[in-house]
């Protein structure tokens, strides 16, 4: 049983400044969680309240079921996999795993089945013998996690822990802990800033900024639904556009955002949620792929842009398209990996108003509609 | 070219450093009424060194010195260990308790000594190697955690955290783990803290007695007792330089990994 | 005039290493070229003897036609931007972006116009008199940028100069690189690990590895045509898949290619250049790109996977499909972001095998083939 | 309750230390006769420092150590500093090099002290203060060499490069930026060059004559002339810490800074 709960947990540091804040959440036993968010946002501070590595100012942590906040580290039973790897350079691979172990208190003949079981596993075996110094990024990576597994703890918490690591073997590794989960079972929270990541190896992500958690949900829900404007930006790469625009009624009644350089009517099935919205300054969230070439459907809206940069990625194409000309905007848009277009050209692209959110731009919160359903098989038409 | 100016600058450099103990060196082993002369070696005895340990007791006096030196290193490393980890880890005292320990070491040593003899005398621990032992551990604790404190604000707290969820206690982490990686540190901190002793000159002077003195206060004696006889001088100093390159070549690299404070790795 | 040649340069290291091995490349005035590769593959230094701050061991290094091979850095009006920033602390931004002028004997009346258009530009004019330890990260790489621009230098070599900035700030500093380039019409050397960077900045990208020069071209002539299976893998993410195979005569005699678990005929086009490569051990190189979840023509061929993991990163979704069971093979399929399917699943997906290529298992290289025609508004249609 | 018993423990540390100048500071404004009483004030008087400095030549004592130490540090400084960054930046003479720095550090002060005298008196440097600054510009020259070497290793080699590309020469580049930005790790360096050769006594004591003595020599003079005079020595004890203590509140965050080395930013 390894459930995690944080109950309005508080970190304040000597200077008065907060950590982390008010922090509530609830991890089910088995659950894989990402720690998302920019560095300094408190969700590497969080994970090491967690762990006791960092004392709680106000709040109760809970493993188990059991209020663990006055326990230290090593009575936890949690294993931390840090970004730094923090091998202990001076034992071998082979003492770094087991060291845990013998720390509890566990016989040598004991130690040592578990610590060949987990090399096997990571492909370590002819490393055993070799110090940290003398072994690769990848290799250390491996070392660290296998110290965590060797001890069988009831969560793992992992702090950035392919951060290091260069793109490919980054790749690799996120698919090996992914394996990692679904064959142990065990309660992992993971700490990123890395988008990549959190989309695709949790449950759940919990992204945080400045200490508090904005949201928390599953990878697509969150993605779909952003609370924020932070949220909507964080996400992905390119980010969410973000348009300012004031809600108006258009022709036959219906509502449309209008700014500089767009207008676009609001699909029926937001029209009542958006009614509240009316006179307010607002930001129009339209997402890069959600702006095409030509209309997927007929329900697509024209929009026309003047290119200002055309990104060819080889796998597909970023148009970089100013909106707008006393205060110009730019917006991105994910077009065919064949389309191309002249800078400083005009082009009219097309934009499916379906997903789009508003945002009040005062507050960067989302104005609140009915999700969509999650994405999934069928495609989302309108 | 360049390279060659290199070298003959750097050979240069190691005369000017190396002429003046090669020379105690050569006079060490000319006989007394002959070191003065301008040849390279007007001859070759021995008895310089067989007079400064049969009538100069210079056997005493090394066994003194190695007595102090290693003595007041052991002793004062292990509290200078913790009070450098302190220091260093939990920031305990902040800069002032740092300020604090560098200020010691800038007190004159001349203003000290006397008030340090009034206390020795008063608990009976002047003209013994026990005080002067114990005056040297006093005067090493705070260099000691001077330099260890560098040491291990270079070691990521990650690895005791490491160690901690490991299920080491705080305690455990720093002898299991801060202590071993810092060996290089420690080492060189000893020997560091060895030389400082054994070069010490004025607090032996001043606590130590015929029977109990040191290296140096005993190489002072050979300058002003009845004129400088000059290659016994040489033969001192040649013995008392001795352990300090023994010393510097067994842990050079440890000098020079040391001391360049912080890089751990 | 600033073009750059650079004639069997080589940077041969004390340790008998080789930092560059012979690299051969003419760059022509005004062109933006990329230098990509992994760190450690010498592209900094090759960067650095341009810009005369590491010697030469042998070759000859020309800007603008004239040697500059024994020149010191300051007789070579070259501008590095260092990964570092490098912006010298105890100056004011003013005095950063001047020094370069003052250093040349400008007079102080000169400079001040100078650096205040640079700062207009760049957005900093109302940072002008604080010290960098006072600016954002992202600040200080404009102010880095300011201070090589006010010097109107024949050349900009840009030494890995996003990687410091996160991943927003980087996006947008990219689209302004690009911007600066086509406004001051300068060469510039932008050395960069990141292949975002290397797609779309560049008229050219010279991918280095291990001090060499590997492939030099336009990005997306070498996105289509990757030298080897290094070029191949490093200029994606995902990377390209690499299937083991050995070409065979299919039914009817067209030559197919079959390894375990996957056998795809090779398009009639590709059939002579490959000829030659019978009865050798070869990789199948097929991009994610070009693997999907249905036909998009009639002429793909179906392709067989065990889902092994379902990416699912918002804008689309990445399939990890194992093929073969002695020795399993793990490939990437990029799918639309509406497609799903369950972990262990057996599906079919579909490849077009027109870009395909074939290595070499031995040496890497590519087995060369007729180039398609550049990618660009036309869809590859067989 | 943690931190309570922190405080408690600061507390008594700064006791330990602080006490002894203290109480010497007291002592020194107590009339000779009662100097020894447990009283804590049984007296105030200015005349101990008055006797010190009428009848004891302690001005010129100061003077002296004054002109020595801040001239051997001003001699010394620009010469480590262009040595320091040869070793550092450079590499220059390799790791050798670094140790024959570090071995001048190691030997003897005994041992060196009369080679010293005997040439000083061969070029007539005895007994003068430009001879003793000399000696303790030598002194200082690797000890200021050594720490501004890890003080200009921390600095970036790119700030460097960025200079050299904007048109200065490695010369200009070394003077108008690692100069001015390493200002912190220089000033802590002189500073401690300055206390080195402020509280320096055994070459004082031994090149120095009766109007050329420094501040140590005059305080050791005070301690054995015709019996201890308590008041006095506690004086001058308080006007020999009394630059360091200006100098280190000056000075502070620049030796807290400087001293950790490396760290430039």
């Amino acid at each position: 049983m390894a459930s995690i709960e944080l109950e309005h947990v508080s970190k304040l540091y000597a200077s008065g400044a907060y950590g982390v804040r008010d922090v509530d959440l609830q991890i089910a036993d088995g659950e894989f969680v990402i720690f998302l968010g920019p560095s300094g946002c408190g969700k590497s501070t969080t994970l090491r309240m967690i762990a006791g590595l960092e004392a709680v100012t106000s709040g109760d942590v809970r493993i188990g079921g059991k209020s663990v906040t006055a326990l230290p580290p090593r009575d936890r039973n949690v294993a931390v996999v840090f970004q730094s790897y923090a091998l202990y350079p001076h034992m071998t691979v082979r003492q770094n795993m087991g060291f845990g172990l013998k720390m509890r208190g566990v016989a040598a003949a004991d130690i040592a089945p578990k610590v060949a079981a987990a090399a096997q596993m990571l492909g370590l075996s002819s490393y055993l013998d070799r110090k940290p110094a003398a072994l690769s990024g990848g290799q250390r990576q491996r070392v660290a996690l296998g110290r965590a597994i060797v001890r069988d703890p009831n969560a793992f918490l992992l702090d950035e822990p392919l951060s290091n690591l260069d793109a490919q073997l980054r790749a690799e590794m996120r698919l090996e802990l992914v394996k990692l989960h679904r064959s142990l079972g065990k309660t992992i929270i993971h700490v990123t800033h890395d988008q990549v990541e959190a989309m695709t190896m949790g449950d759940r992500i919990c992204i945080m900024r400045d200490g508090r958690m904005v949201q928390v949900g599953r990878p697509l829900e969150v993605y779909a639904n952003p609370a924020d404007t932070f949220v909507a930006r964080f996400l992905a790469t390119p980010p969410m556009n973000l348009i300012p625009v004031t809600l108006a009624s258009g022709p036959g009644g219906a509502p449309r955002v209008e700014g500089e350089g767009i207008a676009l009517t609001v699909p029926q099935r937001h029209a009542a949620a958006y009614g509240s919205a009316a006179g307010r300054r607002l930001l129009l969230g339209l997402r890069p792929e959600d702006i095409y070439e030509r209309p997927a459907d007929p329900g697509w809206q024209p929009l026309d842009v003047t290119v200002v940069a055309v990104e060819r990625l080889g796998v597909e194409t970023v148009i970089v398209g100013q909106i707008g000309a006393e205060k110009p905007i730019e917006i991105n848009a994910r077009v065919s990996r064949h389309f191309d277009a002249g800078i400083g050209e005009r082009i009219t692209l097309y934009a499916d108003a379906l997903p789009m959110h508003l945002f009040d731009a005062e507050t960067g919160k989302v104005v609140p509609r009915a999700p969509l359903e999650p994405a999934g098989p069928a495609p989302l038409v309108a | 070219m360049r390279r060659l100016g290199i070298h003959f600058g750097l050979v240069i450099v190691s005369l000017i450093i190396l002429l003046p103990p090669l020379w105690a060196l050569r006079t060490s082993f000319v006989p007394e009424p002959m070191a003065y002369s301008t040849q390279l070696l007007p001859g070759v005895t021995l008895q310089n060194y067989v007079d400064l340990f049969v009538q100069k007791r210079f056997g005493v006096y090394y066994l003194n010195s190695l007595i102090v030196s290693v003595g007041s290193v052991l002793i004062a490393m292990p509290f200078a260990a913790m009070t450098g980890y302190a220091f260093a880890r939990f920031r305990t005292g902040g800069k002032a308790a740092r300020l604090a320990v560098l200020a010691t070491q800038m007190l004159p040593p001349v203003a000290i000594v006397l008030p340090t003899f009034m206390l020795f005398r008063y608990v009976g621990l002047t003209n013994s190697v026990t005080g002067l032992t114990i005056a040297y551990a006093a005067m090493n604790l705070p260099f000691l955690t001077w330099i260890l404190m560098g040491f291990f604000e270079g070691i990521p707290v990650d690895l005791e955290w490491a160690a901690q969820t490991d299920g080491a206690t705080a305690w455990g982490a720093f002898w299991r783990i801060v202590v071993p990686v810092s060996l290089p540190g420690i080492a060189a901190a000893g020997v560091l803290g060895f030389i400082l002793s054994w070069n010490e000159f004025l607090f032996a002077l001043v606590l130590s007695g015929p029977a109990t003195a040191t290296v140096p206060v005993g190489l002072a004696s050979l300058q002003t007792s009845n004129g400088v006889q000059i290659a016994k001088v040489a033969a001192g100093v040649v013995m008392a330089i001795l352990p300090l390159v023994v010393a510097s070549r067994f842990i050079q690299r440890f000098i020079v990994h040391g001391l360049t404070f912080g890089s751990v790795k």
